[in-house]
């Protein structure tokens, strides 16, 4: 069970990876916010699969239930910004 | 090879620093020189900590059951609960045996010393994103450069 | 037990792989955001459920970790939805160009 | 468990740290960074966990995903997020490079005098802290080793850095705050402008976080009085307390915040957390023993000696919490609202 988990969380790794190079190349900031979005979500993942590999879960399982209450908050305050000034790309300048 | 596998945690706490140290030398904006401070406080955690890791270590809270490869075999002196109400300090006793194998859980100090110097280290990027919006208030940017050429105006 | 936290598992990877390729090759905002909405929330929650069976095939079941983990999957249920929809409102407001094909008819 | 097959995580997370730092770092966009430098705290948080540091992990997951980007994410709201790009000062950076280079060699240079990563046996492992792992049951009762270690052995360093705390708020008021009846300074045009968005017509937003925030306050407050048995404590109970009010200022508005939650109230209980913490010590003195020595407080407390010591250091965590609490939604109010206490993000 465990190696497969190891296994899982590597792939995971690499999946992460790839979200990865659309945080660095995305043209617009909101592209950068989706994608560290789905970044975020994913570390919830990793937490518990570290959990279970080091064989205590129930110590990792509160990181992992306050990660999820609180990832949201950076998103929504992001998204907030731009409700309120409306200016995705500035004249002349690349983002 | 030999030498850097092994102390690869030293490389990246001194690549880390390096690019905090860059950022605030050489970013004008003052936002940047903020974030680029916060990289090289997380350089200076990830010294502390790795330095405190120990292979095939647990984490350091005392498991409740006498787990055989958290709790080591090496027994305690009998009689070393403090006897002031017997009935507790017996029931206690029977839930942990023995004290911990140390080299079985990870180094507790270090954790401690930077669990602080997180929340004190958002409390001063706190400070420095104050003095920024202070500073953008008086010269309405936030460009070194600038700020400097309206003072000499 | 054990064979269902695999598939679980393995069918939430296979989820994110498609989140993963949708977020790297759809052309513009809109196409990337519905890749990540779905995909991400979707593969999380199969996740997490196979962690449950995990869990339970090492026979350290406690139900309160079972019920910790079937919160966070709640959290993430209500959580991600709305994020999703915070930050698509924003990209519109924000004025991000839907794509066209190119020599389509507007 | 034998094998803990942790290499493999730590360097493949290594290795993304050091790319998304950089990449925080070249970003133009002001909010591209903030948002990069956020995932750069998500990552962090899971080497911390792989390095077997849980309630570091847990402290960096509360601050990185809950109130750091918020702070920078507001400090831009009042500014703006055009860096605007000047004549590069290509020589400079080069200079700046230079010097960093230069520095980081000298610290290598330290490289074969270190102990190798992991090592047990390592000085840091072997001087004080076999002490701490061996007696802290025997002492205090308390499983998790790091909680006691904060609270008891180490009182006196968690105490200033609590008051550490409370210093930077104070700092941040004395430097930002403006009284905007009395103030002769004109607000800069992007903050006076009126915001193009009313938050009253978000719904969804509105109703998820009216879901979430009391269930992240429970959790908080489980988080501060479990931190004996699991990771959690003071500092992270009360960074997640303060995310959950900041998240019903995102969400809602500043002023339905204000409306609970004036500055003087938030103010007095910044101090009141530290006074709570200072109060315990004093405590002890009365009772006889040394500042901070919760041995004292036998005869009032339940339990025998060590559990004296288990209460008191719940006690000194509730003042932790609270002060880093309020300390966080102070510090979030008023960076939003550019020291005017009206209205921001």
């Amino acid at each position: 069970m465990n190696s497969f988990i190891t296994i899982a969380g590597v792939v995971l790794i690499g999946l992460m990876l790839l979200v990865l190079v659309r945080v660095i190349k995305g043209p617009t900031v909101i592209d950068r916010l989706v994608a560290v979005n789905v970044i975020g979500t994913k570390s919830i993942v990793l937490l518990l699969f570290s959990g279970i590999i080091f064989g205590q879960l129930e110590m990792f399982v509160d990181i992992a239930l306050g990660y999820g209450l609180l990832n949201f908050i950076v998103s929504i305050a992001a998204s907030r910004y731009y409700q309120h000034r409306r200016c995705l790309e500035q004249k002349g300048q690349p983002s | 090879m030999e030498e850097i596998v092994p102390k690869f945690n030293y490389i990246v706490v001194v690549i880390l620093m390096m690019t905090g140290l860059w950022s605030m030398l050489a970013q004008s904006n003052l936002i940047k020189k903020c974030i680029g401070m916060a990289i090289f406080q997380t350089g200076i955690i990830l010294f502390f900590i790795s330095i405190g890791a120990k292979n095939n270590a647990s984490i350091p809270i005392v498991a409740k059951e006498p787990l055989g490869q958290v709790l080591g075999q090496a027994h305690a002196p009998e009689g070393s609960q403090p006897p002031a109400k017997p009935e507790l300090a017996a029931a206690k006793a029977k839930v942990y045996p023995d004290p911990p194998d140390v080299n079985k859980l990870t180094n507790p100090l270090t954790q401690i010393l930077m669990l602080t110097a997180i929340v004190v280290g958002v409390a001063t990027l706190g400070v420095g994103l104050a003095l920024a919006q202070k500073v953008y208030q008086q010269h309405n940017s936030f460009d070194e450069d600038e700020i400097l050429e309206n003072q000499t105006k | 037990m054990e064979y269902i936290a695999y598939i679980l598992i393995v069918v939430g990877l296979v989820f994110f792989l498609g989140t993963s390729i949708g977020l790297l090759r759809f052309p513009d905002f809109y196409t990337r955001m519905h890749a990540a909405g779905k995909g991400d929330t979707l593969s999380t929650v199969l996740i997490l459920a196979g962690c449950i069976f995990a869990v339970a095939s090492q026979g350290e079941m406690s139900w309160l970790i079972g019920l910790k983990i079937l919160l966070i999957i709640n959290f993430v249920f209500i959580g991600s939805p709305t994020a999703t929809h915070a930050m698509m409102d924003a990209g519109e407001r924000a004025g991000a160009k839907p794509w066209k094909k190119k020599g389509g008819d507007k | 468990m034998a094998e803990l097959p942790i290499w493999q995580y730590d360097t493949l997370f290594l290795i993304t740290v050091v790319l998304f730092g950089v990449t925080a770092l070249t970003m133009q966009n002001l909010m591209s960074a903030a948002i990069v430098f956020g995932a750069y705290s998500f990552l962090m948080c899971l080497i911390w966990t792989a390095m077997g540091a849980v309630d570091v992990a847990f402290t960096e997951a509360a601050v990185g995903a809950g109130v750091s980007t918020v702070f920078i994410v507001a400090t831009i709201y009042n500014t703006g997020a055009s860096a605007k790009p000047r004549k590069p000062r290509v020589g400079f950076k080069l200079f700046a490079g230079a010097v960093a280079v230069a520095t980081g060699a000298f610290l290598l240079s330290a490289l074969p005098d270190f102990p190798a990563w992991g090592d047990p046996q390592s000085p840091v492992n072997s001087t004080v802290a076999p002490y701490y792992i061996e007696n802290t049951i025997r002492d205090a009762h308390v499983p998790n080793i790091v909680t006691t270690v904060l609270a008891d052995y180490r009182g006196f360093d968690t105490l200033l850095e609590t008051a550490v705390v409370f210093i930077a708020c104070i700092a941040i008021y004395s430097i930002l705050r403006v009284d905007s009846a009395k103030s002769t300074v004109d607000e800069p045009d992007i903050i006076a402008a009126p915001p193009a968005y009313d938050p009253t017509d978000s719904l969804i937003i509105r109703q998820a976080s009216r879901i979430m925030v009391p269930f992240m306050q429970i959790f908080a407050l489980y988080v501060i009085a479990h931190g004996h048995y699991s990771p959690g404590g003071g500092f992270q109970g009360g960074v997640i307390l303060g995310a959950s009010v900041i998240l019903l200022c995102i969400s809602f508005d500043l002023k339905f915040v204000l409306r609970q939650w004036t500055e003087k109230k938030i103010m007095l209980l910044t101090a009141l957390g530290v006074l709570i913490y200072a109060a315990v010590g004093v405590a002890c003195m009365f009772m006889g023993g040394d500042y901070l020595n919760y041995n004292a407080l036998d005869p009032v407390l339940p339990g025998d000696m060590a559990y004296a010591r288990y209460y008191g250091i719940l006690l000194v965590e509730i003042g932790v919490g609270v002060t880093v609490m309020f300390s966080m939604i102070g510090i979030y109010i008023i960076l939003a609202s550019n020291g005017r206490f009206k209205r921001g993000l």
